[in-house]
């Protein structure tokens, strides 16, 4: 593991170098990203979707830290927003020392190197009309890594990596089985050498079978490779297997972070209590677990006052509608949103 | 306002005194009819086509010659009408033929009483005063607006009694009977707008979404329905019959109803002809007496083809512009009589005629059609197809030498060559042209012949000045009639027509074109007939000498008419200028 | 005709090691397609054909004569042994017209003379790709006894030889103004997805301006325009390649639609994620994905103008003489109406080229459609 | 959705001054007017030309009829045809009621012939019967329109007069059509609008039928598909709920377009037929220069363009929600 931790000197040039496994890589502070909804005469905003609402928190480097929450709770569009796939309404996100928010084109894409992102479905997430070698080879083309033969080599090995056979790389995707797309989605991910991924629910469009080999590779090339991964999932149970931290997402808020175990067995936040009441045995052979919450999720256009999950606790009083609830730290490494702190 | 009340106070009075005792009626008579008049049977429709849209039943602002209130609604109209089987003018609405004073430039016309419009309203003086000022309004714009006026000057019509008109024209006419013979229109309708709302007021009547109860004709028909770009149906004026019978006294017409199909080409009336289901059609060419034979001979369809009946008319021309002061060397040779008679025989009018008219048609060399004999004199200088002369001739003129391409080229080193223009889409004149340029080759001038928008072409023919913009257009005219048949705008210099030569200040630029606008007048205000001819022999001879347009073939008149139909002109009687028939006296067998 | 069966479930990955190009593999899907590449070789054929029209025509294009009238003249037939002498050699016969007086039928009666079939003989001069030449396939070399292999038009001219030198009109002067068109109309539609906000808007809004223009009236105005000495061929190139410029409108619009679906793909959404520039992302990722479209967009267009400059010819607008296509050509023929299929049927060849072209473009352009779609092969 | 309308309203203003403009000019610097065709009539006077051009406003400046024009626009009125000498409405309405039903008759055939077609075609792929109809249909494509229709009416000429069949060959209505009874009226209008609907329909089937056969193809080789057969969905609703209705989905985007063409009539085949439609009459009013009626003919599409453009980009958004009114 640590032999893998320090980048191939080859690929450095240029690169700032990075902060020493388990400092600060990543600080994401109040970030914020709206969906404006445009209406009448002269296209006025009137309304906006409030999709992530100042999201605060902080990756060490070569950590693995997993974001849970139901659909709509706005994972994805953080996940994006961080990458800057989406341009943030508001906040900043720090990476390795720089405010990437603030980057113009082209600095932006010397940073692109260092991030990237895994997609959830992998059929959709690769050219149909590129074979692999050009899907994995466009990434190194436009950073100009590898020029000329050494690209095949590389690509043969990214692919060898990533459990593919490097004689597959004329190939086009829609010859393979899923399992094997998204391991060619990995591949061009780490062929920039980046340092940082966002894995945006990279299994839960695979079959379950499958699941678990590519939670299995991307934890081997974590390891080798020292990446530090924000690892989006809706489900707890694999979240909970490869990740040491978690951050509990509700209606584009967080309301709890604490490490894994802690998360696990000691929740302080009733929206995670639920979670976690609702997946009671960590079975990987179930793909969609459906929590059990009274009430549906609240519309992201109208949020409700206060705290956002009052309308669906079962502890909620009605201070919860006055004072909106600061993330703090109940215990060291353990934060929650929350003002009651006679519960749990 | 006032006349109103007096006419029906009139007609009442006329009423009482006359009783029954109407004038006689018009008698149609025998011999302008192939049937004799026993075998006519009453009832049934007659069904034609047309291959434009109806614009309008009003008869002010309607333009076409075969229009609805034109032709269909006049049937049967007019103080005269002219005896086609010797061309002279007899009384039709007129009771007898008019008085003629002031040296033949007053006519007193009695109308013939108990004559009604449709509407049961009498037909009286009033009726054709009113139309007479409808046409001469020029805010109305309606077409027959010219037939007024002669060289500017206009004609008058009077009323002098309730039943007698009086005609004044500023001079002598050839045409005065044509011109005296236009068709009334209902006071009680068009007067009444007319004095309300004056000429917008007559311009909104009688639009092709009419109530057809609200048109009022004098004719043999009148509206029964129009359904927009399908047909129109006209039904029996049941008042006709009181005052036109046939030579055994029943009431004409014979027909309830005819019926206009709109299509959209002469193909598809052909079709339509071929399947019975058109009384009538015009054939055009070789193609279509063949379908119709072999139709008739398979017995698919029963009707009777008679080719041939005589040339058509209308005329096929070649014009070259002389004025052209960008270009003197053009000039020259456009002016050159030597030059036009030359391409007079470089037209090679037999292969035209085989190639472009399948072999139905004539040579012709005047501007006056074929059809119509009386002033067509073949004694008069002809400029028939003949290479080697035209050769010579161009040799005068100092072409001598052929360069590497084969052109004509003179001393001073110019090419034999020019542009000949003719609208598109027309493939009789293309093949025309076509020809005329592939003979011209052959004795070394470039004609560089091309078909052009129609609407283009008529605006370089009809440019005024010193430069105007063709070399040449091939062309043809038809319209005019058979009293002088010259036209007004065609051959005086200085008119819209006179297509070779018209500078800005409209003189002649040769003698003989000073001589040809003498005699046009001369004839057109010649009353005897005898007396017209001889001018118009001088004219034309004075014309085919000059050459200033070549004339090149007419096309044939041929008659198809379903068996069904009877009363028919003789064979002898049928022309393409009176037609085939009357629809009067046509039946259904 | 074999119908192939189409498997449905994912391909296995094949053990072949070399990875063929995409345009290898859609040759050889395309190859594999009968019809399709029957009608490409048939696409080729014509071109060659029109090529060398002058030498596989027996004539010039605007040869007849004034004295022998040839006024459709019906096919001569081929005879290949002297039925008098027992000779074999292939000739003709000399025909000589009578127009029937009661039938109005133009009829050609043999005259006995016999006229030897040659080959390789010299006639008319002409120009091949810039090389002269009189040497023509077939003939007789007596001007007087020509043959119409498929009989003659209006003016007594071989139908042959004039449906062989028309087709290199019909068949070069649409490719162009299509493929001007479509690139047109996919930078419009690009442009209006890929930015969208008032680039989108001004691109529609001047689209809906366009499409108000009436056509008609422009090309009849346009043709009057030109100077009447400006050759009539060039006229006609310059009057499609203005259609071209204000037809782009419909093919604009659905690119953008079909380009506004495709940018919220994922894929699209990884290149950005690599940091690929917009120009990579539009031509890299997103407008491949429209191949398929323009392909068969392109395939009904170029035909498309091969009917639209026979409809022109139809107002009189297309090519005129001396030139001919099969426009023009078909447009003698209907002009003549019922007699032309009655009386001479052989005046509706120039009409079934354009039906045959036409066929064989669309048969191409869907092959090609199939062959290039990854997920579309066999 | 009525705000997004009426500022859809608001962005075609420009549009439609710009586009007026446009149509104006093109129709007035084509060559001659009106009044050209009556300068060869051997008979008609200077004075008389004269006293029409100003009868039609023709000898003003063209600015000022074009201010004139739109003024009267602005007003409801589409000025006056020369032609006719009536309202251009009152005398295009009738075309555009006719022209309507024959697009209706054209567009059912149409769809009923093309959509089994193409749905046949993807889901029996390179079968005898997908080969045959492709062939077959772009024979008929190749067709120019005018052609066929010739070959049609000879067709049914030559039925006629060997059968005797009363078979409709052109026109809208048969002779006798105004003593008919209701249901007589519309059988034999239906009859008459049968075969040039039919005609009018086959040039344009085979190219829509290939078109949607490659995106049922498409679709039908998509995982979602796969996904759907795997889990047991009947053929039909694969067919029809997963790729039928995504396979539509570039149509329905081009829904915009076929409104005009819904009142612009089914061009040629009406003049062939001789069917009393708009494009006869627009054509007409083309050789005439008959100005405010080809004005019409060319804005009131525009509108209904506007209008289909509307009507498609909310059926877009029904059919693919993805797309958002903002």
């Amino acid at each position: 593991m640590t032999a893998a931790a320090e980048r191939p000197a080859a690929n450095t040039s240029g690169r700032k170098p990075l902060p020493a496994m388990g400092e600060t890589l990543l600080e994401v502070n109040k970030l914020q990203k709206f969906f404006p909804i445009r209406g009448g005469l002269l296209s006025r905003v009137v309304a906006n979707v409030q999709a992530v609402d100042r999201v605060s928190f902080k990756l060490n480097r070569g950590e693995v830290v997993g974001v849970v929450g139901e659909s709509g709770s706005g994972k994805t569009v953080m996940g994006r927003t961080i990458l800057r796939l989406l341009e943030p309404t508001g906040g900043q996100v720090i990476f390795n020392g720089t405010d990437i928010t603030k980057l113009g084109k082209n600095e932006l894409r010397d940073y692109r190197r260092e991030m990237q992102v895994i997609f959830q479905d992998p059929f959709a997430s690769l050219n149909p009309r590129m074979t692999v070698s050009e899907i994995i080879g466009e990434a190194l083309q436009i950073h100009n890594l590898h020029p000329g033969k050494g690209r095949v080599d590389r690509i043969a090995e990214l692919l060898s990596k990533v459990g593919l056979r490097p004689e597959n790389m004329g190939r086009y995707p829609h010859e393979f089985s899923g399992g094997q797309r998204q391991r060619i989605g990995i591949a061009r991910a780490l062929a920039v050498d980046p340092a940082f991924i966002v894995a945006d629910e990279p299994t839960s469009a695979l079959d379950v079978s499958i699941q678990a080999q590519v939670v299995n590779l991307l934890q081997d090339l974590q390891e080798e490779l020292g990446l530090t991964v924000l690892f989006i999932a809706h489900d707890l149970a694999v979240v909970e297997y490869i990740c040491d931290r978690i951050i509990v997402m509700y209606l584009g808020k967080i309301m709890e972070i604490a490490p894994s175990r802690e998360l696990n067995r000691n929740p302080k936040h009733p929206y995670t209590e639920a979670l976690l009441s609702a997946a009671p045995i960590p079975d990987p052979s179930i793909k969609r677990q459906r929590i059990i919450l009274e009430g549906d999720i609240p519309s992201p256009i109208n949020p409700p006052s206060g705290c956002v999950f009052r309308t669906r606790c079962r502890y909620a009083i009605a201070e919860c509608a006055q004072v909106e609830p600061e993330l703090r730290e109940v215990t060291p490494g353990h934060f929650k949103a929350c003002i009651r702190d006679d519960i749990l | 306002m006032k006349t109103k009340p007096m006419k029906y106070m009139l007609t009442l009075a006329a009423a009482l005194t006359l009783g029954g005792s109407f004038a006689a009626p018009f008698v149609y008579p025998a011999k302008w009819s192939a049937d004799p008049a026993s075998a006519a049977k009453k009832g049934g429709d007659y069904r034609e086509s047309t291959i434009s849209d109806y614009k309008t039943i009003n008869p002010f602002t309607s333009a076409e010659a075969r229009s609805i209130p034109n032709y269909f609604m006049s049937l049967g109209t007019g103080l005269f009408t002219q005896d086609q089987t010797n061309d002279s003018f007899i009384p039709h609405m007129a009771e007898s033929m008019p008085e003629i004073s002031n040296s033949g430039k007053r006519f007193v016309v009695k109308i013939r009483q108990g004559m009604k419009f449709s509407d049961g309203q009498p037909i009286t003086a009033d009726d054709w005063i009113t139309t007479y000022k409808i046409h001469t309004d020029d805010k109305v714009g309606s077409n027959a607006y010219d037939s007024f006026f002669i060289n500017d000057k206009p004609i008058t019509v009077k009323k002098l009694g309730e039943y007698t008109l009086q005609f004044d024209f500023p001079q002598q006419s050839a045409t005065a009977f044509v011109t005296m013979n236009y068709t009334p229109w209902p006071d009680h309708v068009f007067g009444k707008a007319y004095t309300a709302g004056g000429a917008e007021a007559v311009k909104k009547l009688w639009g092709l979404n009419v109530d057809p109860a609200t048109v009022v004709t004098a004719g043999a028909f009148t509206l029964q329905s129009y359904s927009a770009g399908q047909r129109a149906v006209l039904k029996r004026n049941p008042n006709f019959g009181e005052w036109n019978k046939d030579s055994a006294g029943v009431a004409l017409p014979y027909l309830d109803t005819v019926t206009l199909k709109i299509v959209k080409d002469l193909n598809a009336s052909l079709a339509s002809y071929l399947a019975g289901e058109l009384d009538v059609y015009g054939p055009r060419n070789a193609d279509d007496l063949a379908q119709i034979t072999k139709a008739n001979t398979a017995g698919t369809l029963k009707s009777t083809l008679i080719p041939n009946v005589s040339p058509a008319a209308s005329s096929q021309w070649i014009t070259f512009n002389w004025n052209k002061a960008d270009s003197p060397f053009k000039q020259k040779l456009f002016r050159d009589v030597r030059f036009r008679r030359a391409m007079s025989m470089v037209a090679n009018r037999e292969a035209m005629v085989q190639l472009a008219l399948g072999g139905l048609g004539v040579p012709t060399y005047y501007s006056v059609y074929p059809v119509f004999k009386k002033y067509i004199s073949d004694s008069a200088p002809k400029y028939p197809y003949n290479l080697d002369g035209a050769s010579k001739l161009l040799a005068q003129m100092g072409f001598t030498k052929k360069g590497s391409d084969g052109i004509l080229v003179n001393a001073q080193g110019q090419k034999l060559e020019f542009t000949m223009a003719t609208n598109s889409g027309n493939t009789t004149r293309e093949q025309l042209g076509r020809i005329f340029a592939d003979e011209a080759k052959k004795i070394g001038v470039k004609v560089n012949f091309t078909p052009i928008d129609f609407n283009v072409l008529v605006g370089q023919l009809t440019a005024k000045g010193e430069s105007r913009p063709f070399d040449a257009i091939l062309l043809g005219l038809s319209g005019g009639d058979n009293i002088w048949p010259y036209g007004a705008n065609v051959v005086p210099c200085g008119t819209n027509l006179h297509s070779y030569n018209n500078p800005t200040n409209g003189k002649c630029a040769t003698a003989q074109e000073q001589l040809m606008t003498k005699l046009f007048y001369q004839g057109d205000s010649t009353v005897d007939q005898a007396e017209r001819q001889k001018i118009g022999l001088q004219l034309l001879n004075t014309e085919a000498s000059l050459q200033p347009v070549i004339f090149l073939v007419g096309g044939s008149y041929h008659v198809a008419y379903n068996n069904r139909l009877g009363g028919q002109a003789p064979r002898d009687q049928m022309d393409s200028y009176y037609g085939s028939r009357g629809i009067e006296t046509t039946y259904i067998k | 005709m074999t119908a192939l069966p189409t498997p449905i479930q994912p391909a296995p990955p094949r053990t072949t090691a070399r990875a063929q190009s995409q345009l290898q593999v859609a040759w050889g899907q395309f190859c594999r397609n009968r019809l399709a590449s029957t009608g490409g070789v048939f696409i080729i054929l014509l071109y060659v054909l029109a090529i060398f029209a002058p030498f596989v025509a027996p004539d010039g294009l605007s040869n007849y004569s004034t004295t022998s009238i040839t006024r459709y003249h019906a096919p001569t037939p081929l005879h290949f042994r002297d039925p008098k002498t027992g000779a074999w050699g292939l000739y003709v016969e000399k025909f000589a017209q009578t127009m029937n007086p009661t039938t109005f039928l133009q009829e050609f009666r043999p005259t006995g003379e016999k006229c030897p079939v040659r080959w390789f003989l010299p006639g008319d001069t002409y120009r091949i790709l810039g090389i002269a030449g009189n040497l023509h396939l077939f003939g007789t070399g007596n001007p007087n006894c020509k043959i119409f292999l498929w009989g003659a038009e209006g003016l007594g001219r071989d139908l042959f030889t004039r449906t062989i030198y028309a087709s290199q009109i019909s068949l070069t002067i649409g490719v162009l103004s299509v493929l001007i068109s479509t690139l047109i109309g996919m930078v419009m539609g690009s442009l209006a997805a890929y930015f969208r906000g008032w680039v989108d808007n001004v691109i529609n809004r001047f689209i809906e301006v366009i499409s108000a223009i009436p056509y008609l009236f422009l090309l009849i105005l346009l043709r009057s325009l030109f100077p009447q000495g400006a050759n009539p061929i060039l006229v006609l190139f310059l009057l499609l390649c203005i259609l071209a410029f204000i037809s782009w409108g419909d093919l604009a619009r659905t690119i953008r639609s079909q380009l506004l679906s495709v940018r919220e793909q994922d894929y699209v959404t990884a290149a950005n994620a690599l940091g690929s520039s917009q120009g990579r992302i539009m031509f890299r990722h997103m407008l491949p994905s429209m191949t398929s479209y323009l392909i068969v967009t392109l395939s009904l267009a170029i035909p498309g103008t091969i009917l639209l400059e026979s409809g022109l010819s139809f107002l009189g607008i297309g090519a005129v003489e001396p030139y001919v296509s099969w426009g023009t050509l078909l447009n003698q023929t209907q002009d003549g109406g019922i007699a032309s299929i009655t009386d001479r049927p052989w005046m509706l060849i120039p009409g079934f080229f354009i039906v045959f072209t036409v066929m064989c473009y669309q048969l191409l352009g869907d092959g090609l459609r199939d062959a290039f779609d990854p997920r579309k092969r066999q | 959705m009525v705000t997004f309308l009426f500022r859809r309203l608001l962005n075609l203003l420009p549009t439609f001054l710009l586009a007026t403009v446009l149509v104006f000019s093109i129709i007035q610097l084509a060559p001659g007017d009106f009044l050209t065709p009556a300068k060869l009539n051997p008979g008609i006077s200077e004075q008389q030309l004269r006293n029409l051009a100003e009868q039609f406003g023709l000898n003003k400046p063209v600015w000022q009829q074009y201010f004139q024009w739109l003024w009267n626009l602005l007003h409801g009125n589409l000025g006056l045809s020369f032609s006719y000498t009536q309202p251009v409405l009152d005398v295009a309405w009738p075309r555009v009621v006719n022209s309507f039903k024959l697009v209706l008759v054209n567009l059912v055939l149409f769809y009923a012939i093309s959509i089994p077609l193409g749905v046949y075609g993807a889901v029996r792929q390179y079968s005898f019967g997908d080969r045959i109809s492709g062939v077959v249909f772009y024979f008929l494509l190749g067709f120019p329109s005018f052609f066929l229709a010739l070959l049609t009416i000879f067709g049914i000429l030559k039925f006629r007069q060997a059968t005797g069949l009363n078979v409709p060959m052109i026109g809208m209505t048969s002779d006798g059509y105004d003593s008919l009874g209701l249901l007589g009226k519309f059988w034999d209008t239906l009859k008459h609008l049968l075969i040039p609907g039919l005609v009018a329909a086959v040039g344009g089937v085979a190219g829509f039928t290939r078109v949607l056969r490659g995106q049922m193809l498409e679709h039908l080789r998509s995982d979602f598909v796969r996904t759907a057969r795997s889990k047991g969905v009947p053929e039909f609703w694969v067919i029809y709920r997963h790729t039928f209705r995504n396979a539509i989905i570039p149509f329905v985007a081009g829904i915009g377009g076929l409104l005009p063409g819904l009142i612009g009539g089914a061009g040629f085949v009406e003049v062939v037929f001789s069917y009393p439609g708009i494009t006869p009459m627009l054509l007409d009013a083309i050789g005439a220069q008959d100005f405010y009626l080809v004005a019409a003919f060319s804005i009131l599409p525009m509108v209904l363009l506007f209008l289909g453009n509307a009507i498609s980009d909310i059926l877009l958004a029904v059919a693919d929600p993805r797309i958002r009114f903002n």
